[in-house]
């Protein structure tokens, strides 16, 4: 692990000068929100933000991408064939990516990388990908990533860290991936003052005034947790709108289309929603989640327990806070939390009694 | 749609019974010259699936 | 642009405009080519969608007919 | 308004007490400044949780379709309006629902004040003419006029217009209010330039519906998006689909839509789409002299034909 001082007089420049091996992306304020972009060159990433409005996850998962490609038109030799489409796997670095955020593309990881299936659009965007973090110095209060096993100073899924100092840029190489952007920018005055990091680590943990408990939630019997009596009273409220699932970074749902227009078509993959009554209608018509309950008991017991169990790697949420914000009528994932994990089957005895 | 710019000439409604067919053939030479008259429908047309 | 032809779709009732356009097929009328006839059971059978899924397929205007 | 919270919660205990209802419908504190949830109380006990003040915004009457049992429902001018149109469209039946009636001042629009302030609103609290908003390190005070949704700044029917009891007395109408000032601004727009305006009023758009979903009037079982044959536009962010999406949807809530604001409150990016369904609502109005859900005894506009319709458009 290297540690390098940028100067912020030398900051535009570097990253001027790393647009020429790679594709930047970044942090930009557009209407009244912040979203990541594809940077113009010369343009620089705006941090004067809290995070972005919609997550990053889309630049590795688009809502919309063309999979394959192919021709009705009979008259063509290869007609009726399914071809790739062309994808840009050259390099390309996310400057300004928050720690929850990079976070949570480990957890997306497992789902697109597992032994016996590998999404090559994902997994080639992300191989193609340097991932270079913000330390967050201000979060929200509706901010917990420090008790959703991640952090402001959170490095899991980064290459590179930086910490803002005031007039110089303090930056952490933690892969070799890291390196490579640092000697591509020509950032390479070296500093060595490790305890700077923890110092800003730790008043930035203390700066997170929200939590989650999640110690039970593995040890919890799946079942009567499933029929727990609260479920009926959160779901109330939810109107299966899709905007937790869209928002969130960890939610990795798609859905597979065919369009067609005149006779050339692609097949392409959009973002879907466990929110949405059709999810899970088969094709006879039976849609085993019929009700709103159903559905939000799945978005939760997803996040919370069968992530939990199934992969061993904690919750799938890094504390990001959006679905919190963003929800319309105000269903809240902390309050949730709570009530899964102080759960005790007892209760649900009691309550069918 | 008016209000979203599509141009009104590109909708029509007519009336005619099933004995008007003069009628019926100026209304079609009619329609036919407005539409001419504001020229082809740019907006409206989806090719293919832009993905953002 | 001087040899572009519009294309209207038509939605003619079956009833009504579509029997005059019959009896202006019968009667050998002459009237322009560019429109395309869907026969729609009554002019109440019309639809928004209708409008909107012809002009996005590429139509330039759209002509409701009772 | 303040007081109506414990007027609410009498009310809904006695109603639960005596059985007149299996269930109340309001809201509950939410756990974040400007945001309520609605939430439900089926025993006395339960009711302790309601509450009522200028966040709530959501429509209640989104919660009553399809519901079997015997409910009450807290409701603004806009709320009772659009039960009414549930009714008309026989989606519950007039005595199964017990509306108690909230003269309504108008609903705070948070995302206006978010901007309107510096740094992360921690607290915000209000009399009945001001709003104070607490941030780290400033404190604002607003007029509530200043930072209410613009519907409720536009709004002239305050009062529920059917209820089976009030928590207040009625207050008093808005009038004077020119209600459609942007739309008639757009009209006069070029064709070019409206295409472009509303390109740029939806390019933020990521279909997930909540405007839709959040919408009393939306209660379709197949909603024409989810529909796949035909399927009437693609899934994907191609700007024609989500055009022709916000087009659509407006449309079917041509004469009904009451202009509650739900929609535009719910959308996580900000899209003013009322401006769809204003339109339609100003044309409703200056046509056929109709404003949707006034009362129980007049079919829509959209559903009846009189001889005085206007019918120049058609040649």
């Amino acid at each position: 692990m290297t540690l390098v001082k940028i100067d912020k007089k030398n900051w535009a420049e570097g990253l001027t000068a790393a647009a020429d091996a790679y594709r930047l992306y970044g942090p930009v304020k557009e209407k009244d929100y912040h979203q990541f972009k594809a940077l113009e060159k010369g343009e620089m990433p705006d941090f004067d933000m809290v995070n972005t409005r919609l997550s990053p996850k889309a630049l590795l998962f688009p809502q919309s991408e063309e999979m394959l490609e192919f021709s009705l038109d009979e008259s063509r030799d290869d007609h009726h064939i399914m071809k790739a489409v062309a994808t840009d796997d050259t390099p390309r670095a996310v400057v300004g990516i928050r720690p929850c955020d990079a976070k949570s593309t480990l957890l997306v990881k497992l789902n697109f990388d597992t032994p016996d299936v590998k999404d090559p659009y994902w997994l080639n965007a992300y191989h193609a990908t340097t991932f270079i973090g913000m330390a967050c110095d201000t979060p929200l209060s509706t901010c917990f990533c420090t008790t959703a096993g991640c952090g402001p100073y959170h490095e899991e899924g980064l290459d590179m860290l930086v910490m803002d100092q005031g007039d110089a840029y303090l930056a952490k190489l933690l892969t070799d991936k890291g390196k490579a952007f640092a000697a591509a920018a020509g950032w390479s005055e070296t500093a060595d003052d490790p305890a700077v990091f923890d110092a800003g680590r730790k008043a930035a943990e203390g700066r997170i005034v929200s939590t989650v408990k999640t110690d039970n939630l593995a040890d919890t019997d799946l079942l009567e947790l499933h029929g727990a009596p609260f479920w009926d009273d959160i779901a109330f409220s939810c109107i299966n709108c899709g905007t937790c699932t869209f928002s969130c970074p960890t939610c990795w749902c798609f859905d597979i289309q065919d369009e067609v227009h005149g006779k050339s078509g692609v097949r392409m993959k959009n973002w879907d929603s466990c929110m949405f009554p059709i999810f899970t209608v088969h094709t006879t018509g039976h849609n085993p989640r019929d009700t709103k309950t159903q559905r939000v008991r799945q978005r939760f017991m997803h996040k919370l327990k069968y992530f939990v169990d199934k992969y061993e790697a904690g919750i799938m949420c890094v504390g990001c806070g959006r679905c919190v914000r963003q929800c319309p009528v105000n269903i809240d994932i902390r309050r949730l939390c709570e009530q899964m994990n102080s759960f005790k089957p007892a209760d649900a005895c009691a309550a069918q009694g | 749609m008016e209000l979203m710019g599509v141009e009104p000439d590109r909708l029509h409604f007519s009336w005619i019974s099933s004995a008007e067919s003069t009628k019926f053939v100026n209304v079609v030479k009619e329609v036919t010259e407005k539409v001419k008259a504001i020229g082809p429908n740019n907006h409206f047309i989806k090719d293919t699936a832009k993905v953002a | 642009m001087s040899d572009w032809e519009p294309k209207i779709v038509s939605f003619l009732c079956n009833w009504c405009s579509y029997g005059a356009a019959d009896l202006a097929g019968v009667g050998r009328m002459q009237y322009p080519s560019n429109i395309r006839v869907i026969r729609i059971p009554c002019t109440g059978r019309m639809d928004p969608k209708f409008a909107l899924t012809a002009l996005r397929e590429g139509a330039d205007a759209v002509w409701v007919s009772g | 308004m303040l007081g109506y919270t414990e007027k609410i919660k009498e009310i809904a205990g006695r109603l639960l007490k005596e059985c007149t209802v299996d269930m109340v419908i309001g809201f509950r504190k939410g756990t974040m400044p400007m945001m309520n949830e609605p939430c439900f109380a089926t025993t006395p006990e339960a009711v302790d949780t309601l509450w009522w003040d200028s966040n709530c915004g959501i429509n209640l009457a989104n919660y009553l379709t399809n519901r079997k049992e015997k409910v009450a429902v807290i409701a603004k001018g806009c709320d009772s309006r659009n039960i009414v149109t549930h009714i008309i469209e026989n989606k519950i039946k007039r005595d199964q629902v017990y509306i108690v009636g909230v003269p309504c001042t108008g609903m705070i629009d948070k995302r206006k004040i978010t901007g309107m302030v510096k740094g992360e609103i921690i607290a915000v609290s209000e009399t009945e003419d001001t709003i104070k908003i607490k941030t780290a390190d400033a404190e604002t005070l607003f007029d509530k006029t200043e930072v209410l949704q613009q519907n409720c700044a536009l709004c002239i029917h305050r009062n529920p217009v059917i209820f089976d009891e009030m928590v207040a007395d009625a207050v008093q109408e808005q009038t004077d209010v020119d209600r459609y000032a942007d739309i008639q601004k757009i009209e006069t727009m070029g064709t070019e330039e409206k295409w472009q305006f509303f390109d740029d009023l939806l390019s933020p758009c990521i279909r997930c519906y909540a405007c839709r979903n959040a919408c009393p009037l939306c209660y379709c079982p197949t909603c024409f998006v989810d529909e796949a044959k035909p399927q009437w536009m693609g899934k994907g962010q191609d700007p024609l689909d989500v055009r022709t999406f916000h087009f659509l949807r407006a449309y079917h809530c041509a004469g009904r839509c009451t202009d509650c604001g739900a929609c535009e409150r719910a959308c996580p990016v900000g899209i003013n789409m009322r401006l769809l369904t204003r339109k339609l609502e100003m044309d409703c109005q200056e046509q056929f002299g109709w404003e949707a859900g006034l009362s129980l005894d007049q079919r829509p506009a959209m559903d009846v034909y009189q001889a005085n319709d206007p019918e120049a458009f058609i040649k």
